[in-house]
């Protein structure tokens, strides 16, 4: 038995009050002040509980508020409306959409998975992640280990170049020593911010989690500061200066370093492992029509682990890009078609907002993710992007306390390691290794429409 | 057996009464009252003396009732339940009819907030029904509220105000019956210009008999100028002035409406005789207490009867 | 064809008002202070918005009003009025009502059907929802002709078989093609389980009791319950099995697909704790699978488990939706299963984990012609019940999904919302729903009245099923029997134009 | 000298009906002028109180702007006509402490204009400097954070989940 | 209820003058639905009056606090522990819950912050009328359920008066006259008769007894 791997959780409020989709719009004036006033009958004691937020001026009847519409529909002089909140609305964007962000909140602030009665509300199917469902097991392929053996799921990955066979020597000596290899306990990294406010705060939130968690963080170089000291073996080291100018004693410490494509991306693989032998290198490769035949010839030269990286919204950065889950199958399957796959890890970035797009992309092939902005969200952040407008911040994200920031990521990993596990309980896995690349254990929307929709109303 | 009260004589006899109003001064000069009193003597056959009305503080009526009698008139005393609580009430009942005066006129009384004093605690301990109810009481019956025996009842002609021009108009006459019920011997009411209401209302006093239940006197008020026509007509609560009479105010000049005023009175009371149940006037000439004797003769109501 | 069913007396409709001081609606009314107390507005409004109110009238009904498109008739109010005092907005409440599978439409036609029986008058779209796919982006084409009169309405049949077998159990006609799924005792009051299962035998239908055992104040309506054994087996006892004619195994269910059952200890009350045989205060999951089946093989020795324990009782099978969806469903058969429920993944009543909701399993829309395609191919179609359910929000997800080839459906969350649900999603949470629905905290169950409840329920139903006979009639058809499969009288917008087909596309 | 080069601080509230962008537009001043100036947009003007008003100018506004819809165009009927009798006894509450009752100020825009809401702030920024810095304000500076929750600053029971650097990771799991 | 008006903040000023830390106490029954001395009105003091010192240049601390009812012992109770951290608590109550209070911490200063006006009856939003004098001998029986007492100037059981004019009162043209509507309602209910009878003076004793009225019964006290 593998010792159980568990997020421990615990509350922690916010500190701002969020943003939710409807509000109270309430006249006061003409209440009636009954004795049994409808405020009193609040199940959710919204109303007891009525505090003004005056850094934002809001009401906090709005966030406590569940929407059961009984204080709506039983006073007698119909005082209380509720109606859309015009900045739910507006907040995030098209993709990190208000249900994205505030789901996030909840996860960051309770630790715990989003759970709702009366069924799914939401669209039938979307674009991007949306267009595809994963399968469950029934009957006729029935698993294991059902909900009661979950904590034995493994959520493990292991991160660098795999050998696909052992050379052995003439006296049956293995020739071919094992390349080094990183296992973190969920297949979560934390990466580079997109964008954020001064973040001395938010790196030392983001490293206090990785390392309580046991995974990485990964830091710019020109970050990297004396105080991270401590971190270390929880950082990778993105190289985004000349990698000589790194100092030895550093890379000999680190386990892991990042570098971005280039050239000779080779050679400096090479240098920096000559320092450090058990050094595993991550080339970060940009995702576009090219990434396979780049990430095939990377795995033929030797690389160890590809970061393949696509746009905050999940897509390349190119004129007709392609969506990040679409790529990463191609890449995954012109991999296992040439017979290297196993050779390579393939860590995805971009667009993962959700604990099921980490599903949904380990399904299409990546061994391992990076996150970003929900790390930002997990702190309260609304998406707004102020900061990279050189505005500051309306949660002050600047300031959070470092204990706060990482008890709210870790809450929300925990969140996310919970749904994974809820994903492979219900197809009845349990390794997250075995999930990479399992398409035929997902449906998707592409191909259902074909076979069913569009042969409708056809005679006969 | 002779009464003390002449109004009541006079009233008794048939006549048609005549009673004028005399207000008393905002000072304790005795003379203002008595030169009053000098102008309206042998005018007249009663004066009643306002009870600091408006709620404007003035020499008390009781006082001034006293000085008149002792020039030889014949005072009613007025008397507002606004001021005074039961006590004080009855007290000055008894203390007036010690005194000689022989006629009292029970009414609430204008609220306290016109006058000069508004920020005073209305008493308004009974109501003016219960007044004249009460005042019946110590006379006939010789008690006062709650049944204590009186030495010595007052004696007192006892009377009360009806305003037919107070809306609701169709309970006027019923609250005058109320009145009577309670023991009014005789009434005066609001001034009168309009005459076809006061008609009206006279027509429904006659249907429930109450003209022969209780003397009634038309107030009658003569109008100095259209300014002032038009001022009681918007400011006064419980006038009823038309159009009519301020048009024809107006449309004399100035210095000439003083004189259309008395015209127009004794139009009024002229009328007011050829009334059934009209048994006399009372006249409220405001602080212009000089015209009483000219319109008394014009009107043809002089001499007085002697009874 | 089933049997021809002796003549079915469906029950009266009775109005059923809201139990909230101000229903729901699209559109509020405000009477200002100009007022007259004229009474005109009472005596206008033929749909019965206004009522005498203590001192001036009041828009006591608003939700009955049908808005400014009301403007060009001569009885509106705000026209109307002499003293210009009645103003009509729309209620702000409205654009955050519902979700996108239930609208705030839906929820308001819904409330209405309830409430009075009728199809709502108000300009609700109560036919599709706006989920931006499947069931509402199907629409049914009608031939040309009109045959939409109310003439001949009782000529069509909506009654189904649910016994399909040749073996020697008994047959089962229900008169109308659904049943009411499964809710547990615990996940809802007694008084919401009450209420289904009278409305059921008012319609001459079944309610399974869910998986929270059979509580004793059913056992008058034994021959309409449906009891379900489902993985926790809480609840389950020999003579339970017993006292039922069909009975259910749930082998899933499609709110949250492959995941087990789970009651929140909050809702664990003594009553529930005791019904179950748990502990007071402590969450109850159910495991999934059951861990006694792990083969077709395993399953039909279930199967005859219960068909030993009672040799009348008809079988169902209740599973979701994987990708081999269709496996499954003839596993069932050869298990022996009369009846196998395909639950799609939209439904679910009490609380599922949102990312199980949203991805695992496939939508009913696509499991249904899957399986019924590959049992016509297997030549078994006709020898088993499909009934469909997850997400069949209104009498045209009935219709289509029958079209889709089930036989019939089977509802839940359609009754919580007849009941005054407003999908706020917190079934869950603390001490339950908030409406006094889906809740066990007596006080909140006291919210809500028996016999207000079963006649809301019947009153919707009555509703589905004449918006179904008047479907049928517009298809030509006579008995909902004849609708199975029909999808050719179906049309997905996306892949389907107005001027490629032969007849009208249903509107909205 | 205008409000702006003024150096005020100024707080406007408004409703969000009046510019659907509003969010994206403010940006151009909130990034020129920092916590010099704040935006709280209202989901309807009548959602204003007059406590929001008094919080304003007690944590540092020296002026505040509700910017209302036009007459009869209200999407909740009559929302922005309580927002003026609201703002109106904030404005006599005010002065009755010797603060210039024209610190806070209605707004009310017209029919038909497509102003957004930074040109708004904008000619509002542009107005004569009328008072100086508000003498009431108890923070000198408004960028801090200020947690009082003023409806009940005293609540004695509620714990402090977070406290300083150390959790309590030993709490039950919570999962679902 | 009882309605009551917030004093001027001039005359609070005056009285809390001498102190520096203060409670502001209001209480959430009566005068918060006259909307004088509910919670919002409590921040709405407490914040002018922080501000207030704030430009006097004085030092105070003010602190809020709503009470569910100020007049009841056990409701007091929200505040036992507090006081002892203040110089002066200034009551939103009415003149029950302020003399309440200082029943209970007696040696606290309890300054009231209203004035209480009557007992009224909401009328319409914002407005506030009052319909009862709390005479203790109550009469309306015979008045169509009009309190004479109350809505008449003159408080005439006899009424109406001469100024009665278009059915309003002669002291305030806005006022309906109380004897209009008490004649109107018996109108309605045929019970024009009740207006014949001349009704005696009104037993003031039971509203101005002697000292503070009280009600005791025996079967509520245990």
């Amino acid at each position: 038995m593998p010792p159980k791997y568990n997020i421990h959780t615990s509350p922690v409020p916010n500190r701002f009050q969020s943003i939710t989709k409807s509000g109270v719009i309430a006249w006061e004036e003409g209440c009636l002040k009954c004795a049994r006033c409808v405020k009193k009958e609040c199940v959710y004691k919204v109303y007891e509980k009525r505090s003004l937020d005056t850094r934002q001026m809001l009401d906090t009847l709005d966030s406590e508020c569940q929407d059961c519409f009984r204080c709506v529909q039983n006073c007698p002089n119909r005082l209380i409306q509720k109606g859309l909140n015009p900045t739910y609305k507006v907040l995030g964007d098209h993709y990190w959409t208000p249900e994205i962000i505030s789901s996030l909140w909840f996860q960051a602030e309770t630790g715990r998975i989003p759970v709702s009665g009366g069924g799914y509300g939401g669209p039938f199917s979307g674009p991007g992640f949306d267009a595809m469902w994963t399968d469950m097991s029934e009957i006729v392929r029935p698993t294991r280990d059902g909900i009661h053996g979950r904590e034995y799921i493994s959520t493990n990955v292991d991160l660098g170049r795999k050998l696909m066979f052992l050379e052995l020597g003439p006296d049956g000596s293995i020739v071919s020593p094992a390349p080094p290899l990183v296992e973190i306990p969920l297949p979560v990294i934390f990466d580079i911010l997109p964008w954020s406010p001064p973040r001395e705060k938010i790196n030392l939130s983001l490293l206090e989690c990785a390392q309580s968690l046991g995974t990485f963080t990964v830091v710019r170089q020109s970050d990297l500061t004396p105080d991270l000291e401590k971190y270390l073996p929880h950082i990778i080291v993105h190289v985004d200066g000349k990698p000589e100018n790194l100092p030895p004693e550093l890379i000999k410490r680190l386990r892991m370093i990042e570098i971005p494509d280039s050239e000779n991306v080779m050679a400096v693989q090479a240098m920096l492992k000559e320092e450090n032998p058990q050094l595993v290198v991550i080339i970060r490769m940009p995702l576009n029509s090219n990434a396979s035949e780049r990430a095939l010839q990377l795995t033929g030269q030797g690389a160890e682990v590809l970061h393949l990286y696509a746009d905050e919204y999940g897509l390349e950065e190119v004129d007709q890009p392609l969506f990040i889950k679409e790529r990463v199958k191609e890449i995954h399957l012109r991999l296992v078609e040439e017979g290297v796959r196993d050779q390579i890890t393939l860590i995805a970035s971009g667009g993962i907002a959700m604990a099921e797009h980490m599903a949904k992309l380990i399904i299409c092939g990546a061994d391992a993710l990076t996150i970003d902005i929900p790390l930002l969200v997990a702190m309260e952040c609304r998406v707004c992007r102020r900061c990279k407008e050189g505005i500051a911040c309306p949660v002050e994200i600047d300031q959070v306390d470092p204990a706060w920031g990482s008890a709210r990521i870790r809450n929300l990993m925990a969140g996310w390691h919970n749904q994974l596990l809820e994903i492979m309980g219900a197809m009845g896995m349990r390794e997250v290794r075995r999930l990479r690349g399992e398409m035929g254990r997902a449906m998707f929307f592409e191909d259902l429409e074909k076979e069913i929709f569009a042969t409708m109303g056809k005679r006969g | 057996m002779k009464t003390d009260s002449r109004l009541k004589r006079v009233l008794e006899k048939g006549h048609f009464a005549v009673t004028a109003e005399c207000g008393p001064p905002k000072g304790a000069d005795p003379k203002v009252i008595k030169s009053k009193g000098k102008i309206l003597k042998g005018f007249v056959d009663s004066v009643n003396v306002t009870d600091n009305q408006t709620g404007v503080v003035r020499l008390s009526s009781l006082a001034a009732c006293v000085l008149l009698k002792k020039e030889g008139l014949d005072p009613v005393l007025q008397m507002t339940t606004r001021d005074r609580n039961r006590i004080a009430l009855q007290s000055d009942i008894l203390g007036a009819s010690a005194l000689g005066i022989r006629n009292v006129l029970c009414l609430s009384g204008d609220h306290q907030s016109f006058g000069n004093q508004p920020q005073a605690k209305g008493v308004f301990d009974v109501d003016s029904v219960q007044l004249v109810q009460l005042v019946r009481q110590m006379r006939d019956n010789g008690v006062i509220l709650g049944g204590d025996k009186l030495s010595e009842p007052p004696r007192l002609f006892i009377g009360a105000v009806a305003n037919p021009f107070a809306d609701p108009f169709a309970y006027r006459a019923i609250r005058l019956g109320k009145k009577v019920a309670a023991g009014a011997e005789f009434i005066q009411t609001q001034c009168i210009y309009n005459l076809t209401r006061f008609n009206e209302w006279m027509d429904k006093v006659r249907d429930l008999g109450l003209d022969e239940k209780v003397y009634i006197l038309g107030g009658i008020t003569p109008l100095k100028s259209a300014r002032m026509a038009e001022f009681m007509s918007k400011q006064v609560a419980g006038m009823d002035v038309p159009d009519e009479i301020i048009n024809r105010m107006k449309s004399v000049p100035a210095r000439e409406q003083r004189q259309e005023g008395i015209k127009i009175a004794i139009e009024t009371i002229q009328a007011l005789k050829e009334a059934r149940g009209v048994h006399g006037v009372h006249i409220m000439a405001i602080e212009w207490e000089e015209a009483v004797p000219q319109l008394i003769e014009a009107a043809k109501l002089f001499p007085r009867p002697q009874v | 064809m089933p049997s021809e069913p002796q003549k079915f007396d469906f029950p009266d409709i009775k109005e059923v008002p809201s139990r909230f001081r101000n229903a729901l609606g699209r559109y509020r009314i405000a009477i200002n202070k100009s007022c007259n107390n004229c009474g005109l507005c009472i005596e206008l409004c033929p749909y019965g918005v206004y009522k005498k109110g203590a001192k001036w009238p009041k828009a006591a009904c608003d939700h009955f009003c049908t808005g400014f498109t009301c403007s060009i008739n001569e009885f509106y109010c705000v026209n109307r009025c002499p003293e210009k005092a009645i103003t009509v907005t729309v209620n702000p409440a409205f654009e955050i009502l519902g979700d996108r599978r239930w609208t705030a439409d839906l929820l308001a036609s819904t409330w209405h059907m309830a409430e009075t029986g009728e199809i709502p008058h108000q300009g609700l779209n109560y036919k599709t929802g706006d989920s931006g796919g499947g069931f509402d982006k199907l629409r049914f084409i009608f031939p040309k002709e009109n045959r939409g009169n109310e003439e001949g309405f009782e000529d069509v049949s909506t009654a189904i078989e649910l016994n399909r077998s040749d073996d020697s159990r008994p047959k089962i006609t229900i008169p109308v093609p659904f049943y009411l799924g499964g809710m547990s005792f615990g996940s809802v009051s007694i008084i919401t389980m009450l209420s289904r299962v009278r409305a059921a035998v008012a319609l001459g239908t079944f309610c399974c009791t869910g998986e929270g055992g059979y509580p004793e104040e059913l056992m008058d309506y034994d021959d309409h319950i449906i009891t379900q054994v489902a993985t926790g087996l809480f609840g389950v006892r020999e003579e339970t099995i017993k006292r039922v004619r069909i009975v259910e195994f749930k082998y899933a269910q499609g709110a949250k697909p492959g995941l087990g059952g789970h009651l929140l200890g909050d809702k664990v009350t003594p009553r529930v704790a005791q019904m179950r045989e748990a502990v007071e205060g402590s969450a109850l999951f159910s495991p999934f699978p059951f861990h006694s089946v792990y083969s077709v093989e395993d399953h039909k020795k279930h199967v005859d488990w219960i068909k030993e324990t009672n040799s009348k009782a008809l079988v169902s099978v209740k599973v979701s939706t994987p990708t081999d969806v269709d496996m499954v469903t003839v596993g069932s058969y050869y298990a022996g299963a009369h009846i196998v429920q395909l639950d799609g993944s939209y439904g679910g009543t009490g609380a599922a984990p949102d990312i199980a909701k949203k991805n695992i399993a496939m939508p009913i829309e696509y499991a249904l012609p899957k399986v019924h395609k590959f049992l016509l191919a297997e030549g078994i179609r006709d020898k088993i019940t499909i009934i469909a359910s997850g997400g069949i929000r209104t009498a045209y997800d009935m219709a289509k999904a029958i079209a889709m080839g089930a036989d019939g459906v089977c509802l839940g969350t359609a009754d919580l919302v007849a009941l005054e649900c407003i999908r706020c999603h917190h079934c869950e949470s603390g001490r339950g729903c908030a409406r006094g629905i889906a809740t066990t905290d007596e006080e909140l169950t006291g919210l809500m009245e028996l016999e207000w409840g079963t006649r809301r329920i019947i009153n919707m139903y009555m509703a589905w099923r004449h918006q179904l006979i008047a479907i049928l009639k517009k298809l030509g058809m006579k008995s909902v029997t004849e609708l199975v499969g029909r999808f050719d009288v179906l049309a997905h917008l996306d892949y389907i134009k107005q001027e490629e087909i032969e007849g009208e596309l249903e509107r909205f | 000298m205008d409000q702006k080069s003024a150096g005020l601080n100024i707080t406007i509230f408004f409703c969000q009906q009046l510019d659907a962008n509003q969010d994206a537009n403010r940006r151009v001043l909130e990034r020129e002028l920092g916590s010099r100036i704040k935006f709280f947009p209202l989901p309807c003007s009548g959602r204003i109180e007059p406590l929001h008003l008094l919080r304003a100018l007690e944590t540092g506004a020296d002026r505040v702007y509700l910017i209302i819809c036009p007459e009869g165009a209200c999407r909740y009927r009559e929302g922005n006509l309580r927002a003026r009798k609201r703002l109106a006894f904030a404005q006599g509450l005010i002065e009755e402490i010797g603060l210039e009752p024209q610190r806070l100020e209605l707004i009310q825009t017209t029919q038909g204009d497509q102003l957004t809401i930074d040109q708004r702030a904008h000619d509002l920024l542009a107005r004569k400097a009328a008072f100086g810095p508000n003498p009431a304000k108890l923070q000198g500076s408004r960028g801090q954070a200020n947690n009082a929750r003023t409806l009940e600053p005293m609540n004695p029971g509620t714990p402090d989940v977070y406290q300083g650097v150390h959790y309590d990771y030993s709490g039950k799991k919570t999962f679902i | 209820m009882i309605t009551a008006e917030r004093k001027p903040l001039s005359e609070i000023k005056e009285m809390i003058a001498p102190y520096k830390k203060i409670l502001v106490a209001g209480c959430g029954s009566c005068v918060a639905e006259c909307a004088s001395g509910g919670e919002k009105e409590v921040g709405l003091l407490a914040s002018a009056l922080r501000m207030d010192a704030k430009m006097e240049g004085r030092k105070i601390e003010v602190n809020e606090i709503t009470l569910d009812r100020q007049c009841v012992y056990e409701f007091i109770d929200q505040l036992t522990g507090l006081v002892g951290q203040f110089d002066v608590i200034l009551s939103l109550g009415c003149g029950a819950g302020v003399q309440a209070l200082a029943d209970v911490f007696a040696g606290v200063i309890i300054l009231p912050a209203l004035n209480t006006a009557f007992i009224g009856q909401t009328k319409e939003a914002g407005l506030w009328i009052e319909n009862c004098r709390a005479c203790g001998d109550c009469k309306l029986g015979y008045f169509a359920a009009v309190c004479p007492i109350t809505r008449c100037a003159k408080g005439l059981f006899n009424g109406p008066c001469g100024g009665s004019k278009d059915g309003k009162c002669e002291t305030d043209p806005d006022a309906p006259c109380a004897w209009q509507l008490i004649i109107e309602r018996l109108d309605k209910a045929g019970r024009l008769d009740l207006l014949q009878n001349v009704y005696p003076p009104a037993d003031w004793s039971k509203q101005q007894g002697k000292g503070p009225r009280k009600i005791h019964r025996e079967d509520q006290s245990i």
